[in-house]
């Protein structure tokens, strides 16, 4: 494993903590969406570069990495929906005012 | 031949199961079915009793099917005299507390019935059960009708009382099974076989780690059904919120669920662990008579001091058992028997006044021997019974409890025989306060409600007297029953030390 | 891809194209929702039949070797069918009240289920991550099925944001083990960490996958602490949706540490046995602690789903702790997979019955509601005290069976595990007390004037009567069950 | 009849009555005494029979056979066996006899009881539980019927349970008696761990085999004699368990007669007397029981000085009386402590059927205060109780005298001069107390109620009060001359032989006119003196001669003596310092008990179960609601999970 690997993983987990930070950061339902979204191409950024870098990899990584582009378009799609419905009921995308279960 | 031991188990789910298609609007109906039924089980039971060989060794109305052959647990059930006489005595009582329902429960008779004789399967099932498993399995049935019986039927504060109940024996119970587990484990660790079967358990001669492992917990969960002090807290609670019947049934037959565990179980699988902690269950037993006693004395309730007795009078059971010597286990055996009967009629006794006046105080008690001179002299019998006076069937156990006490640890014994005073005198005291001087003001005011025993008060009372009378001075049939199995277990125990690493 | 493959997926796709007809029915004949409903419960039967008729002939494999029908497959796809049937039993009477989409919702619980059936069968990794997306995408839609209730959405959402967030850091994970061995091909993954368990410590790259697969996993079954999302989802979610979410997501979890962490991680699983014996740990008690003072019944329930996973993961810790090749590693599998099923029908079982009470659109799932039920609806009763008792652990019912497997199995593994056994029983001891106190709801407490009276339908009563033979056939005889679970893990080992 | 089919034809009359008196008396109503008294008193006629055939030593040592066996355990065994022999014989002639004449009278005590069917049903069982006591072959058997007695006593005493007094005083019998019977019943298991057998026979064989083969430390037979002698001291009512026998005066007098005065407290006597081969082993228990019973003759003697209720002074004096018994049994005067538990018996059974009698004339009045001038009115009750009260006192040749006389003369001759000088004092504050009673009752001026007519009681209670005379005058005289070689030595020195034998007692001829003759002058000098003091203080009525009562020499008399008056009018607070421990202290102790139950053990229990459900409540808080807060819980937990597995990897 070389050092370029190294730095791409560790670029990767990087990339995948702002999506984590930004996760729990905000409040908003759409931009939480949006993190993990964040979080998913970091993951995507891990398997491509191991990809690049490992030879035995290579073929997998790229069918890897778009099984999980499309997932996480399938998570999204499904996500909007969901914040759309309660958005119609509540008339807020704030998902700390959703807490009428507590405890 | 016919499987006598499955017949007194089922005859109850079967007679449950006619229930059920009773309509609802016909109590009475659902009543005489309940109660045929648990005559019938009664019936089985003594066709055993009848056909029973004292002279024979091991278990007999024997029948063994695999239940669960991956892990060696069979339904095996069986009998020795132990069981056998306890059996008899939990299918007597569950009869007559069917019969001391008919009145006092009025709501729901149905469901009632058929909770109790979903109970009795479970009572006569760990009796008979000779496989570890399948004990538990039973153990833990009698638990869920008990329950229930306590809770719907019992007296004001019942859901704490019930509740309190659950989770105690369950605590116990289910730590039980760890130890259960753990010690067909060892046996199939050793031998490459599983096996729950009590015959191939009992003397194999386990680890010291899994004897005082597995021991302990079978301890806790016997020692807090018996109940043993300190465990003991559940029991007045229970016995004060249940129906009468259930605190018959409570008294009568799951308190020696426990004092039959200790013997079946924990002597003869832990003989090891037995002895390392038989000291200090003396100890606990000896406290549990003395105190049970003294608490009883200050007792303002009728059934709280009837409830407290049962922690003194069971106290000599698991002393009798843990001395390890035959007249002593012997009398903790018999005194089971009494106990359920004595205890059990007492209940029933608190009960009859209780119907009446819905007090069971004693400050609001007292003149009835001239109102209900059958009732006190009845209450009068049973109160001599539990008093140890001989003749009657208390004073044999209690007494073969003490020699054999005394032949090995005098000093036990002599502390022990301090409750023959404590004894007589919160009894005394209660028969004074129930039936002597005169009648109270509030009793006056019930005016004619206050009638002496019913007929079927009578019926559920006078087969009880007959038996304390009846073993107090022909205790032998009894004796020679129990006689084989205890020197069995005993011989199990005999190959125990104690073990090193506790004091 | 061959005739050999198709008879392999063939309950996969026989599920799938259930899927699509009821969706076709839906489309052709709208408004036909007891058609559509009706269609996809028999269907789900004839799949259990077909899942049956192939199991004679196994291991299969298909697509070279991704997917293998197996012992395991076998079981956990009947199982996961069997949650199928139930839910469409138990629906109609609480969704149609509600005009809530009948055909709509049957049409997504197949996909779920298929999903779910993906990843007891799937042998690589990809697999495995398709397989659990395609079980909790449609399961987030049905926590929101009532999208016009804000709790039903409330929940949704809280169940999407962390699920999607745990479904990334799964993925994270699985990139890196995959990263490390170089292939998604379970028994690739296994034998390239035979070498890695030969002595070595982990390396740092497999020692995050292994730690953000755990995480992942964790949060899946929901165990603490990632169990979040739990309760809320739970309570938010239509009653027949909180039943198939408390066993269908997590028993496909369960299939899914099966699959990934025995089938692939055994090798180290030295290294992960104390990340789930503190799980365990964690899970049933805090999941028990915190039931006792719920006062809503399927919070209440979802915490003790909760303490649930705590006692499966008992399972696997013993399969974890027990040596490589010795009995107890195979009692833990057999642990896990009886425990899932005992549980799958006590607990359905249990909210069939809440869902029962709720028929009427308005009535919530408070104890309250359950005050007098004894007298109200004596069957009802009855058979949730069964249930209750089943979930207690009281025999003779499955709930006893599996939880004395499970302990077993922990004694057999020994060392700290067999402690984990005295935790657990204690744990089982103070659940007593929430599980009963709905028993004092309904026994010992007088109904409220104005108490609706029960009415079950017709399917929901055939489904009662299945989750309450279930519990109690499995208690009095499990040989059959045992003989499945074991050969099940045996496949497996 | 053979004499097994008597022995169980006596046990079974009295049970038979009590059985159908039991369950058919109300209807018999109001001739309840029906069925108990022919039972009785075939039942005496039976005792007679089998007393004659064992006396006249038809039957040699006596008899023994095994009904059936009780108690089979293992190892331990006991029959339901009797044995008969000449001690049993002597017990038997008291028992019958005052049992059926007390019958007889209660027919007319207890004519306007309404609940006299229940008291003829416990007075037959009482019958049934005595004979059971005086006829066992075994320890354990004998422990049965000290039971039973006890029990038939209970029920007695409180007959007239209405009265809370006679309720307390009931209860108070059968627990003090309780506290002896712990020690009797510890004593019986120590007798069969050493014997292994509790009958009479093989224990008897057994201890001294073994004690001489050294098999048996001496304090271990000590202890045991002891143990037994402890439930004797409860039955026996001797000091320290003397309390419950004067409360137990609440009971029917005719009650007091049989049980509380003739036979069921004599039983301590019996049992002592019976194990003498058991007391004669240990010197240090003898010296006990010697001393236990003189300073009880002394104590109830002080006390009886200022009692006012007429049966609670012959209470005392039957306890007084008890001393002398066990001081005769101490000192290895066995043949003179069982004649004189006959005697006393006979005299104190009349004496209480008296003092019934007065109580039934003067309208249920026990307060002699309250009494006086009853002579005239009620002439054969006051000359039977003047012969009873002779025959107390000593005077000779009433039957008291001899039995008294060879207790005393027993006493110096064995060396025990204590015993000698406190038991001659005791005769003469005898002769002083009763005589005050006399006094009080019969001869001072009437204090009773004007209202009250005091009358002469019906035949069916004279004619007992006779019949109870003419022994108590004459049976001294019929079974005890010549002093120490009277027809109850002929009975009864065989069965004493071989305690006297290890005591290194000899039989010695009576010297008229040697010591012993001294020591009787000394004794009925003493006596006399007594009774003469207590007739100038309190007067007399004979015929030609009457003396007039000094209440103003009483008064000064009480005055100097004052504190010794406040103590004996108190009965020495033994009441009160029971009270004060075993009530007060022991009540405390219990409410203790029972708080530490309630709050402490069950506490514990309910804390468990609180801190469970608080941990429960405090871990809901974590759960609140918010998406954020929970992903940063699982953020957190993949933190530790992840640096978890990172540590692990550097090890």
């Amino acid at each position: 494993m070389s050092h370029s690997l190294d730095a791409y993983l560790i670029l990767s987990a990087l990339l995948f903590c702002v999506g984590m930070f930004g996760f729990l950061a905000r409040r908003n339902a759409i931009a939480m969406l949006m993190s993990i979204e964040l979080m998913l191409n970091a993951v995507n950024l891990t398997i491509v570069a191991f990809g690049a870098f490992v030879p035995a990899l290579t073929v997998h990584a790229s069918a890897i990495a778009l099984m999980v582009i499309s997932v996480a378009a399938g998570e999204a799609t499904v996500g909007l929906a969901i914040v759309i419905a309660i958005f119609r009921n509540r008339r807020t995308p704030l998902v700390d005012e959703y807490d009428r279960m507590r405890e | 031949m016919l499987p006598l031991v499955s017949l007194t188990i089922f005859t109850p789910l079967v007679g449950a199961l006619l229930i059920a298609f009773v309509p609802r609007d016909r109590p009475q109906l659902t009543r005489w079915v309940a109660f045929a039924t648990t005559l019938v089980t009664l019936g089985w039971s003594l066709v055993m009793l009848a056909g029973f060989s004292t002279s024979a060794s091991g278990f007999q109305f024997t029948e063994d099917v695999p239940w669960i052959p991956f892990f060696g647990i069979r339904y095996q059930v069986g009998v020795d005299g132990i069981s056998l006489i306890l059996i008899v005595l939990t299918t007597l009582l569950t009869a007559i507390s069917v019969l001391a329902s008919f009145r006092p429960i009025q709501d729901r008779v149905k469901e009632y019935m058929i909770t109790f004789l979903v109970l009795e399967i479970g009572m006569v099932g760990v009796f008979a059960a000779l496989d570890l498993f399948l004990f538990y399995v039973f153990w833990e049935v009698v638990l869920v009708p008990m329950y229930l019986i306590i809770g719907i039927w019992g007296g004001a504060n019942r859901i704490y009382a019930t509740i309190k109940f659950m989770l105690y024996t369950l605590v116990g119970s289910l730590l039980m099974l760890v130890g259960i587990l753990a010690t067909a484990f060892e046996y199939h660790a050793s031998t490459g076989v599983w096996s729950f079967a009590y015959q191939d358990l009992a003397g194999f001669h386990f680890s010291p780690a899994l004897q005082v492992f597995a021991f302990v917990t079978f301890f806790l969960a016997f020692a807090i059904k018996v109940p043993m002090f300190p465990f003991h807290t559940w029991l007045p609670d229970a016995h004060v919120e249940a129906p009468t019947a259930g605190s018959v049934i409570l008294a009568g037959v799951l308190l020696k669920l426990g004092g039959y565990g200790f013997i079946r179980y924990s002597l003869p699988l832990y003989p090891d662990a037995a002895h390392t902690f038989a000291p200090a269950i003396i100890a606990l037993s000896v406290i549990a008579i003395i105190y049970g006693a003294v608490v009883a004395v200050v007792q303002p309730d009728f059934k709280k001091l009837v409830a407290y007795s049962s922690v003194s009078h069971m106290g000599f059971v698991t002393l009798g058992i843990f001395v390890f010597q035959s007249q002593a286990m012997q009398g903790a055996v018999f005194q089971m028997v009494n106990h359920g009967l004595i205890t059990g009629a007492l209940f029933l006794c608190v009960g009859v006044i209780y119907e009446r006046t819905h007090d069971r105080r004693f400050a609001n008690l007292g003149g009835l021997a001239g109102r209900l001179p059958l009732y006190a002299t009845t209450l009068g019998f049973f109160m001599l019974a539990s008093a140890g006076l001989p003749g009657l069937s208390g004073f044999v156990g209690e007494f073969l409890v003490l020699i054999g006490t005394f032949a090995v640890a005098p000093l036990v014994a002599g502390i022990a025989a301090i409750v023959m005073v404590l004894g007589a005198t919160y009894l005394f005291y209660m028969f004074q306060q129930v039936v002597f001087v005169d009648l109270s003001d509030f009793l006056k005011g019930l005016g004619d409600h206050l009638h002496d025993m019913a007929p079927i008060e009578i019926a559920t009372l006078v087969p009880l007297a007959a038996l304390v009378l009846l073993l107090g001075l022909f205790p032998a049939p009894v004796l020679d029953m129990i006689q084989g199995p205890v020197s069995g277990v005993l011989d199990h125990v005999s190959h125990g030390v104690a073990l090193g690493f506790l004091p | 891809m061959n005739a050999g493959d198709v008879t392999a997926i063939l309950p996969l796709a026989a599920t799938w194209g259930l899927a699509f007809l009821v969706i076709l029915v839906d489309v052709i004949v709208p408004g036909r929702d007891r058609l559509a409903s009706g269609i996809a419960t028999l269907g789900a039967l004839v799949v259990m039949g077909i899942t049956a008729a192939v199991a004679t002939q196994v291991p299969q494999q298909a697509f070279g070797g991704a997917y293998v029908l197996d012992q395991l497959t076998v079981l956990l796809d009947l199982l996961f069918l069997s949650i199928a049937v139930l839910t469409l039993l138990y629906a109609p009477d609480y969704l149609r009240p509600r005009r809530l989409p009948l055909a709509e919702f049957s049409a997504t619980l197949l996909f779920a289920i298929s999903g779910a059936m993906l990843v007891s069968a799937a042998r690589d990794l990809l697999v495995l991550f398709l397989g659990l997306e395609l079980l909790v995408l449609p399961g987030y839609l049905l926590a929101g099925f009532a999208k016009r209730d804000g709790l039903s959405t409330e929940g949704a959402i809280k169940y999407f944001l962390l699920g999607s967030f745990s479904s990334a850091v799964f993925l994270f994970g699985l990139a890196y083990v995959w990263g490390v061995t170089g292939t998604t091909n379970v028994s690739g993954v296994s034998s390239a960490l035979q070498a890695v368990a030969a002595g070595h410590p982990l390396s740092p790259g497999l020692a995050m996958g292994l730690a953000f697969l755990m995480s992942g996993v964790a949060f899946k079954v929901a165990a603490v602490p990632f169990h979040y999302w739990t309760p809320d989802a739970y309570q938010g979610s239509p009653t027949p949706v909180t039943g198939y979410l408390s066993v269908g997501p997590k028993v496909a979890a369960f299939a899914l540490i099966l699959r990934l962490f025995v089938g692939a991680l055994a090798p180290v699983k030295a290294d992960w046995v104390a990340a789930v014996v503190i799980l365990a740990a964690l899970t049933m008690t805090l999941g028990n602690l915190v039931a006792l003072t719920q006062t809503n019944v399927k919070r209440m329930l979802a915490y003790s789903s909760i303490a649930h996973t705590g006692y499966i993961l008992v399972g696997l810790a013993a399969y974890a702790g027990a040596a490589p090749g010795s009995e107890a590693e195979a009692r833990g599998l057999q642990g896990i997979l009886i425990y899932a099923v005992a549980y799958t029908f006590m607990n359905l079982g249990a909210f069939a019955v809440v869902a029962a009470l709720q028929r009427r659109p308005g009535v919530t799932s408070d104890l309250q509601t359950f005050a007098g039920l004894g007298r109200r609806a004596p069957l009802a009763g009855l058979l949730m005290t069964l249930f209750l008792i089943s979930l207690t652990g009281i025999p003779p019912t499955a709930g006893f069976f599996a939880k004395a497997y499970v302990i077993l199995a922990a004694i057999q593994a020994g060392g700290i595990v067999a402690w984990l056994a005295v935790l657990a029983v204690l744990n089982a001891a103070a659940a007593a007390f929430y599980y009963l106190r709905v028993v004092v709801y309904m026994y010992m407490r007088e109904a409220p004037e104005a108490a609706p009276p029960v009415a079950r339908g017709f399917e929901l009563q055939a489904g009662l009567a299945i989750a309450a033979v279930a519990t109690i056939v499995i208690g009095l005889f499990p040989n059959s069950l045992i003989a499945i679970a074991e050969a099940a893990a045996k496949a497996l080992l | 009849m053979s004499n097994q089919l008597l022995v169980l034809a006596l046990l079974a009359l009295p049970l038979a009555g009590f059985a159908l008196t039991a369950a058919f008396g109300r209807l018999l109503m109001p001739r309840a005494w029906l069925i108990a008294v022919p039972a009785v008193i075939l039942a005496w006629a039976v005792g007679m029979v089998l007393v004659y055939r064992t006396l006249s030593g038809q039957l040699g040592d006596g008899f023994a056979f095994t009904l059936y066996t009780w108690i089979p355990a293992g190892s331990f065994r006991v029959d339901v066996n009797f044995a008969v022999d000449n001690l049993t014989a002597a017990l038997l002639i008291v028992v019958t006899t005052i049992g059926m004449l007390v019958h007889v009278y209660s027919i007319g005590y207890m004519a306007h009881d309404p609940g006299k069917w229940r008291f003829f049903a416990y007075l037959n069982f009482f019958m049934f539980s005595m004979l059971l006591l005086v006829l066992a072959g075994n320890y354990l058997l004998l422990f049965m019927a000290w039971e039973l007695v006890g029990l038939s006593s209970y029920l007695l005493i409180g007959f007239w349970y209405q009265r809370r007094s006679a309720a307390l005083a009931a209860k108070k019998a059968f627990l003090v008696n309780r506290v002896g019977d712990v020690g009797f019943s510890i004593g019986i298991w120590a007798l069969w761990t050493t014997v292994g057998s509790l009958n009479f026979s093989d224990v008897f064989r057994v201890i001294p085999e073994k004690l001489a083969a050294g098999q048996l430390q001496p304090w271990m037979v000590t202890g045991i004699v002891l143990l037994l002698f402890c439930g004797a001291v409860g039955k026996s009512a001797q000091f320290p368990l003397h309390v419950w026998l004067p409360d137990a005066m609440e009971g029917p007098t005719p009650v007091s007669a049989l049980i509380h005065a003739a036979t069921m407290v004599n039983a301590g006597v019996y049992m002592v007397a019976r194990s003498s081969p058991l007391f004669s082993l240990s010197s240090s228990a003898m010296v006990v029981v010697a001393a236990i019973g003189i300073f009880t003759a002394l104590l109830a003697a002080s006390i009886a000085f200022t009692q006012t209720d007429i049966k609670r002074v012959l209470a005392y004096s039957t306890l007084s009386q008890l001393g002398y018994m066990f001081a005769a049994l101490g000192v290895g005067a066995y043949a003179a402590a069982i004649f004189h538990l006959m005697t006393h018996g006979f005299f104190k059974g009349l004496l209480f059927l008296d003092s019934g009698s007065v109580i039934h004339g003067v309208h249920d009045e026990q307060d002699m205060n309250r009494m006086g001038g009853l002579w005239r009115k009620m002439p054969i009750t006051h000359a039977t109780m003047l012969v009873g009260s002779l025959a107390i006192a000593g005077i000779p040749p009433l039957a008291g005298f001899f039995s008294k006389d060879e207790i005393l003369g027993a006493s110096f001759r064995n060396g025990f001069y204590v015993v000698w000088l406190i038991g001659v004092v005791v005769a003469g504050m005898t002769a002083f107390y009763m005589f005050r009673l006399m006094g009080k009752t019969f001869y001072g001026p009437s204090h009773v109620d004007p209202d009250v007519h005091p009358h002469e009681a019906p035949p069916s209670m004279t004619v007992p009060l006779i019949l109870l005379a003419i022994p108590a005058a004459l049976l001294g005289l019929a079974i005890g001359w010549p002093p120490e070689a009277g027809l109850v030595h002929r009975w009864l020195d065989p069965i004493f032989a071989p305690a006297e034998q290890t005591l290194g007692l000899h039989p010695e001829a009576f010297q008229v006119f040697g010591i012993d003759g001294v020591l009787v002058l000394v004794s009925v000098t003493l006596a006399t003196a007594g009774l003469i003091v207590a007739v100038r203080l309190f007067g007399v009525r004979l015929p030609g001669r009457d003396v007039e009562p000094r209440p103003t020499i009483v008064e000064a008399g009480t005055a100097r003596l004052r504190p010794l008056y406040v103590a004996s009018y108190h009965k020495w607070w033994f009441d009160d310092v029971y009270h004060g421990l075993f009530f007060v202290i022991g009540g405390a102790v219990a409410q203790g008990a029972w708080w530490f139950d309630s709050h402490i053990i069950d506490g514990v229990v309910n804390g468990v179960g609180a801190v469970t459900t608080l941990a429960g409540r405090e871990l809901r808080r974590i759960q609140t609601g918010r998406v954020q807060n929970y992903a940063l819980g699982i953020a957190l937990g993949l933190l530790v999970m992840a640096a978890g597995f990172l540590v692990a990897t550097t090890r």
